[in-house]
């Protein structure tokens, strides 16, 4: 794209935003300032489920589309370990753990056998996630959950301008920041995660370079569905767990890394803001269709830039 | 191989000026140059060689010139026209062919299938949800390339069943289809036995004056025997231009691409 | 086409390029050529009848006579639901198993073309239904559903394989938010209830048995035209397209406008079927085209099988059963999980659906029958020879 | 086919024993019900809990009605329309129950209504769904709701919380769809006629989780909040109102305060207490009768709720209703069921919060009740009644022209800002 197209788009996008910044900062400043923040907190929910979604299909190239049950499950099952330990944190700990271990079962006992099919990859994960569902259904009902994180976590927060601010969603909001740097640390600085870039960008590499491929693969699926059940039982405790939540998430994880582009954690964190942003706005000042926006901004991305904002071209 | 009929009346008015002409052609793939500054011109109806080690970039000259990928910089003119943002497809269309090195054929169609696609996309109906009848030229032209490449006895077999030098035919068979002005064969002896490789030549032979074509080959005494011109490319640059003759006896070519092995 | 009119077809008719291609074609010198590609056609509808088994009238005679033999239940909620889910997972498989796009949003295109029907039509919100005659309704229904897949179909085919699969669902939430949002056209969470099918010739078509025989008339000329068109020209490239885009372009076609016209036209045999659907239904909502119906003809077309256009009608028939009955076989409320473990057992042992156990049963038999003809020869000559057979040509 | 071969030893066995027993009534033993609720999705807790209340209606009466065998043929629905209406043709038409009860939402109900004109031969009587629609436009003459419905639930709320709460200028939020909007209609026409303000509406998509920019942009110069969320997102509202440091008081719809709600999972239930709401049944009711309701569902359903839900309250009476007029016939459902019907028509049943009549589109008429919520010794939270209104007509207690000038509830219907 040449530089005065470039230009073009930007202003083209640009101007409108930052009219609608504008008028929205004249007209009731605190009400702007609390919905983007709320944005942000909702991205850094979002950001949480789809870096796992985009980790397993950047390396992997499948997309697993159970991941929403992923994260439905390791919030129940985080739910009961916390009423049994009576620990959030360990219920927090256990929705990643479990979560990682179904990872890994998928790998190994569904994946590994379909190896580059993806259509057959993608169905046997809507069989999947269709009976996780109904045995979720069946084992917690249709009641709704919600955690029991410690006291000074769920209060509310002074800030400036904004006034009260549930302390939770900042907790969130610093909850993803540190497992952005750690996901990003990983990926760069250790070895597996060097396995796993060089894969991303040339699986033949990967295997030819006498890496057990297996092992590397294993490893990215549970870390990536340990992410979705973590994401569980910490949106979980936002929000609530309820039958339905699933698809939810999927859908939330597909949109963000759509917009974002696959197979890139730095593309996931872009596009849970942009995502988790316009969801926000879109409830604040325009309810009836606020819950279109998001499908928008996907249609608009992409029209102009198909792989995704910052997706590479297959 | 028999004789090959003509696709054009000898006496076509053909269209005035040089069949190819590549002008500071470039081909990055990322920081790589896969091909960098390269220009000469096809006259109409010329047939040369591209010869050179593996890796001169002889395949992705092709890729350029067809619109597999596009150029980085530099232009591509077709008999006058140029052609460098035109879609594959349509150059095609223009009359612009080419063949594969690894044959990129229809595996799970029929050998029929094949032909016939070739058929039809440089003709109008491509999007025709009619079934043509026997008589349909399309038809008729499909049953035709399917004779001249010799494969009617396995007309109806999935490509997939076919021998390696049955699909190099086909490959062929289907650069032939409609009218082409300039086929581009990207190495088609290789993996061919030495019975099959007189065929070809023969094949090459007998195609009509007006058809030039470029010919990627490893295998000198082939490529030299069919063509006029010889470019000889290396490390993604024109390194010589000449007669076979001219380049059969130049040291500089002998040193570093007879040199290196002629199969290398 | 005439012969001389394809001569002028085959010429680059750009008056800008003073050059001429084409050529003089000489009559077929013989007609007795064993390609099958000719064989099918050369002789037009009469060969093609040829090609009719006595398997092909049994199944005939059987869906004729079934509404006759079962109670109206099994004719309207077994039969005319099945027939008309298949016609919309036929376009799913026309698209996925022909032209390699897996699109989610085929129910999203029967509900657009439902939804026209609807607002356009007559139904129980007579504030926004403006009443128009069932013909115009109808036509501007499929006119629109078509025009919407065309659109869904421009903006993913710029992509592949898996990325196309989340695109079409995310464009189908979109379109289910939408209808779910918006009271003015598409009467928001209530939708429209009381789209009934019109009373034609005489005929209440809302009727069990009226109603399957609309169904079946039109699961008939949609399979009929599918398996027609994929020996087209159109379908040919289609199918090459799906194997090799690339290649295809280098023939002078262009990969995205065929994907995108196989879009249209999966988008016209799936309006169709959101038609019937909706008279089916006698009603819509932003429900029937929530993400479970979209998977749930994703289930339809791969249970059945992708490699041939009765798939998804057998597909839809074990479908439309399971919903019904798997209430009464299991103790608990337990559908999902039953259509869940099928589905899934379906995908990791059968690729190819249901038919692809069918094929493998029939390959068995005529292994088995060749074993006890040739008993002592136990070579692999048969095994080459039943999997060409098995899996002809343009299938995968 | 097994049905056909059914239906034919059916047919030979029926006529066998006519000759016999010449009256041919042993093969009426059975009367089947069919029965339909939502066990899928986000209604599902609702659902199941419906199933426990009508599954109790048939225990009081030991499955039999004068000396016939009740057999129940459950079905299930996710909450569509289409979905229910496959149901129910398959309980009617399949499995030839006699009597339909259900469904469980309104869009439901609507569409299972107009099925029920194709049935003539079938009574249905509602399960729990609340559309206005269903009985005001287009009734069907054998579909009966012996239940209130959304509207009738919510009046006097609106008079309660401005004359004893004080509460002169609310705001609103609430699911955009039919049933809130018709709760809010209950609320709004006696709140607005008697002074009351509502400045602010906030409508949320359905299923849109996250309200805290909605909760930021509600106005601060109200006295309280009515909300008419559901279920899970009922929890949802609240624990993020809490967490932005909301603190006006709330009043809430039927199903905001329901025990599916009271009871959810989570210990952050202390900002309900004292919250008003409205609805056909109050925890707390002190009567005998309502005491014994509760005890037979605890002790019949050990899995279910500390108390009933207003799902299984519901289903209950509905069903009760179906059991009941078939005990005033004799079990007699001859006729195209004629004789039942009327039946049920003159039926004056007796619930556990009261005697419940049907008007001319058959639909219920009856008390309803306006609660706090209240804790309770034990811990748990329920609703304890403040006021009951004896009677309670689908016209709000209206006059007709003027009902009927309002129309039925919509975003914008009432308004009074």
């Amino acid at each position: 794209m040449s530089f005065a197209r470039r230009w073009f788009w930007a202003w083209l996008f640009g101007l409108p935003v930052l009219a609608l910044t504008i008028w929205g900062i004249a007209d009731n400043q605190r009400l702007f300032l609390v919905t983007a923040l709320n944005g942000l907190t909702l991205a850094a929910l979002y950001f949480l489920v789809a870096s796992g979604f985009t980790l397993v299909f950047g390396l992997l190239r499948n997309v697993n589309l159970a991941h929403g049950s992923l994260y439905l499950l390791g919030a129940y099952v985080g739910w009961v370990a916390g009423e049994y330990l009576g620990s959030w944190f360990l219920a927090v700990a256990a929705g990643f753990l479990f979560a990682a271990l179904m990872g890994l079962l998928l790998q190994i006992g569904v994946f590994r056998f379909m190896h580059g099919q993806d259509l057959r990859q993608t169905m046997a994960t809507i069989a999947l996630s269709i009976i996780a569902a109904d045995v979720a259904l069946w084992v917690w009902g249709g009641e709704i959950y919600q955690f029991d994180p410690p006291r000074w976590i769920i209060g509310a927060t002074a800030l400036p301008i904004v006034g009260k601010f549930p302390t939770y969603r900042l907790v969130l909001l610093a909850m993803a920041i540190v497992i952005g740097l750690a996901l990003w640390w990983f990926l760069a600085r250790t070895r597996v995660g060097m396995m796993i870039r060089a894969g991303v960008d040339d699986r033949a590499m990967l295997s030819a370079s006498g890496i057990d491929v297996q092992m590397v693969f294993a490893i990215t699926f549970a870390i990536g569905a340990g992410l979705a059940g973590f994401a569980g039982v910490v949106g979980g405790t936002a929000l609530s767990i309820a039958p339905g939540e699933d698809t939810r998430y999927l859908l939330a994880s597909l949109v963000v890394v759509i917009v974002g582009g696959m197979g890139s954690v730095a593309g996931a964190a872009l596009g849970a803001v942009l995502v988790g942003v316009a969801e926000q706005f879109g409830l604040a000042y325009a309810p009836t269709y606020g819950i279109v926006f998001s499908f928008v901004i996907m249609a608009l991305v992409l029209a102009f830039r198909p792989q995704g904002i910052l997706g590479r071209r297959a | 191989m028999t004789i090959v009929t003509s696709d054009l009346p000898a006496s076509t008015p053909l269209a005035t000026g040089d069949a190819l002409e590549l002008v500071g052609v470039t081909r990055a793939f990322g920081a790589l140059r896969a091909i960098e500054d390269v220009s000469f011109t096809v006259a109409a109806g010329e047939r040369r060689a591209v010869i050179g080690a593996n890796g001169a970039g002889k395949t992705t000259l092709f890729n350029v010139i067809t619109g597999d990928f596009p150029a980085s910089a530099g232009r591509v003119h077709f008999f006058g026209e140029d052609i460098t943002e035109v879609p594959a497809y349509d150059r095609i269309r223009m009359g612009l062919r080419r063949t594969y090195q690894s044959s990129l054929l229809f595996r799970d169609l029929t050998v029929w299938d094949n032909l016939f696609l070739a058929v039809r996309g440089v003709a109008r109906g491509r999007f025709d949800f009619r079934r043509p009848r026997a008589s349909h030229p399309s038809r008729v032209a499909t049953d035709e390339l399917l004779e001249r490449v010799r494969l009617q006895p396995v007309a109806q077999r999935p490509v997939s069943s076919l021998s390696h030098g049955q699909q190099r035919q086909l490959e062929i068979g289907m650069a032939l289809a409609g009218a082409p002005r300039l086929i581009l064969f990207d190495e088609p002896a290789a993996g061919l036995s030495p019975g099959e490789r007189r065929e070809l030549v023969a094949l090459l032979g007998a195609l009509p004056d007006h058809m030039g074509f470029i010919l990627i080959e490893h295998d000198l005494d082939i490529a030299l025997r069919v063509v006029e011109q010889v470019t000889v490319m290396h490390n993604g640059r024109v390194l010589k231009h000449g007669t076979p003759h001219q380049i059969e006896n130049d040291g500089e070519v002998a040193a570093i691409y007879m040199g290196g092995g002629r199969h290398a | 086409m005439s012969a001389a009119h394809w001569r002028k077809a085959m010429n680059f008719t750009d008056a800008g390029r003073s050059w001429s291609g084409g050529r003089a074609i000489a009559p077929p010198r013989q007609t007795t050529r064993t390609a099958a590609g000719s064989a099918t056609t050369s002789r037009g509808w009469l060969q093609s009848w040829r090609q009719i088994g006595a398997r092909h009238v049994a199944v005939l005679l059987a869906v004729l006579v079934y509404p006759w033999i079962v109670p109206p239940f099994f004719t309207y909620q077994i039969g005319g639901q099945a027939l008309v889910l298949g016609l919309i997972a036929l376009s799913l498989t026309f698209l996925a198993g022909y032209g390699g796009m897996l699109s989610l949003a085929q129910m999203t295109v029967a509900g657009i073309a439902g939804y026209i029907v609807a607002i356009l039509g007559a139904s129980g919100t007579p504030e926004i239904s403006l009443g128009w005659p069932w013909w115009l309704v109808v036509v501007l229904a499929i006119a629109g559903g078509t025009l919407a897949a065309t659109l869904i179909g421009w903006l993913s085919v710029r992509t592949e394989g898996i990325y196309t699969i989340m695109i079409t669902l995310a464009v189908g939430m979109a379109f289910f938010y939408l209808a779910q949002q918006n009271y003015a056209i598409f009467n928001g969470f209530q939708g429209f209830q009381k789209v009934v099918p019109p009373v034609v010739l005489g005929v209440d078509w809302r009727q069990p048995m009226p109603f399957y025989y609309l169904a079946l008339f039109w699961a008939l000329a949609g399979y009929l035209f599918v398996k027609y068109l994929i020996r087209a020209p159109f379908g040919i490239a289609l199918q090459g397209v799906r194997d090799n885009a690339r290649r295809m372009s280098a023939l002078g076609f262009s990969p995205v406008a065929h994907r995108v016209a196989a879009y249209a036209v999966a988008g016209f045999i799936a309006s169709i079927g959101g038609v019937l659907l909706v008279w089916y239904n006698g009603l819509i909502t932003p429900g029937s085209v929530g993400t479970s119906w979209m998977i749930n003809i994703l289930i339809v077309a791969v249970l059945g099988g992708m490699r041939h256009p009765v798939g998804p009608f057998i597909g839809a028939v074990v479908f439309v059963l399971l919903q019904n009955f798997a209430i009464d076989l299991i103790d608990r409320e337990r559908f999902n999980l039953v259509i869940g473990l099928v589905f899934l057992v379906i995908v990791l042992f059968s690729p190819d659906g249901l038919l692809g156990w069918w094929d493998k049963l029939r390959e068995w038999a005529s292994r088995r029958m060749a074993q006890s003809r040739t008993n002592p020869v136990r070579g692999n000559g048969w095994r080459s020879i039943g999997v060409a057979q098995v899996r002809p040509a343009g299938r995968r | 086919m097994n049905e056909r071969r059914g239906m034919l030893i059916g047919l030979l066995s029926t006529a066998a024993l006519g000759v016999v027993f010449a009256g041919g009534a042993q093969a009426q033993e059975t009367v089947k019900i069919g029965l339909l609720a939502t066990l899928e999705g986000p209604f599902a807790a609702g659902g199941q809990d419906g199933m426990r209340g009508a599954e109790l209606a048939v225990k009081e009466r030991g499955g039999m009605v004068a000396g016939k065998k009740i057999e129940i043929i459950k079905a299930s629905s996710d909450a569509k329309p289409d979905v229910a209406v496959n149901a129910t043709r398959k309980l009617v038409e399949q499995d030839k129950v006699q009597i339909m009860v259900g469904p469980l939402s309104g869009s439901e109900g609507i569409a299972v209504k107009d099925y029920s004109k194709s049935q003539p031969g079938i009574t249905f009587i509602n399960g729990s769904s609340g559309a206005q629609a269903t009985t005001l436009v287009n009734p069907s003459p054998n579909f009966f709701r012996f239940n209130t419905e959304g509207a009738q639930w919510m009046v006097g709320l609106g008079d309660y919380v401005l004359n004893d709460k004080k509460y002169k200028k609310m705001a609103l939020i609430a699911e955009d769809y039919a049933f809130p909007y018709s709760q809010v209609q209950g609320f709004m026409a006696g709140y607005c006629k008697a002074g009351g303000k509502v400045t602010h509406k906030a409508w949320v998509p359905l299923g849109g989780k996250d309200y805290s920019s909605v909760i930021a942009k509600l106005p601060t110069d109200v006295d309280a909040l009515l909300v008419v969320l559901g279920g899970a997102d009922a929890v949802n509202f609240l624990t993020q109102y809490e967490q932005n440091g909301g603190d006006k008081p709330m009043v809430g719809g039927s199903i905001t305060v329901d025990q599916t709600v009271l009871n959810f999972k989570g210990k952050r239930r202390e900002s309900l207490l004292g919250t008003p709401a409205a609805g056909p049944m109050a925890d707390s009711i002190d009567t005998p009768a309502w005491k014994k309701f509760v005890a037979d569902y605890k002790a019949n359903f050990k899995d279910g709720f500390p108390s009933p839900s207003l799902f299984a309250f519901v289903y209950y009476i509905n069903m009760k209703a179906a059991l009941d007029g078939l005990e005033a016939v004799k079990g007699d459902l001859s006729g195209g069921q004629e004789k039942y019907r009327e039946a049920l028509k003159n039926l004056k049943l007796q619930t556990p919060v009261g005697e419940i009549t049907l008007d001319e589109n058959r639909q219920a008429i009856g008390p309803t009740f306006i609660t706090e919520v209240a804790k309770g010794a034990d811990g748990t939270f329920y609703n304890k009644v403040v006021k009951t209104n004896a009677s309670v007509n689908q016209r709000l207690n209206l006059p007709k022209e003027e009902f009927d000038k309002m129309g039925l509830g919509s975003r914008d219907v009432p308004s009074c800002p």
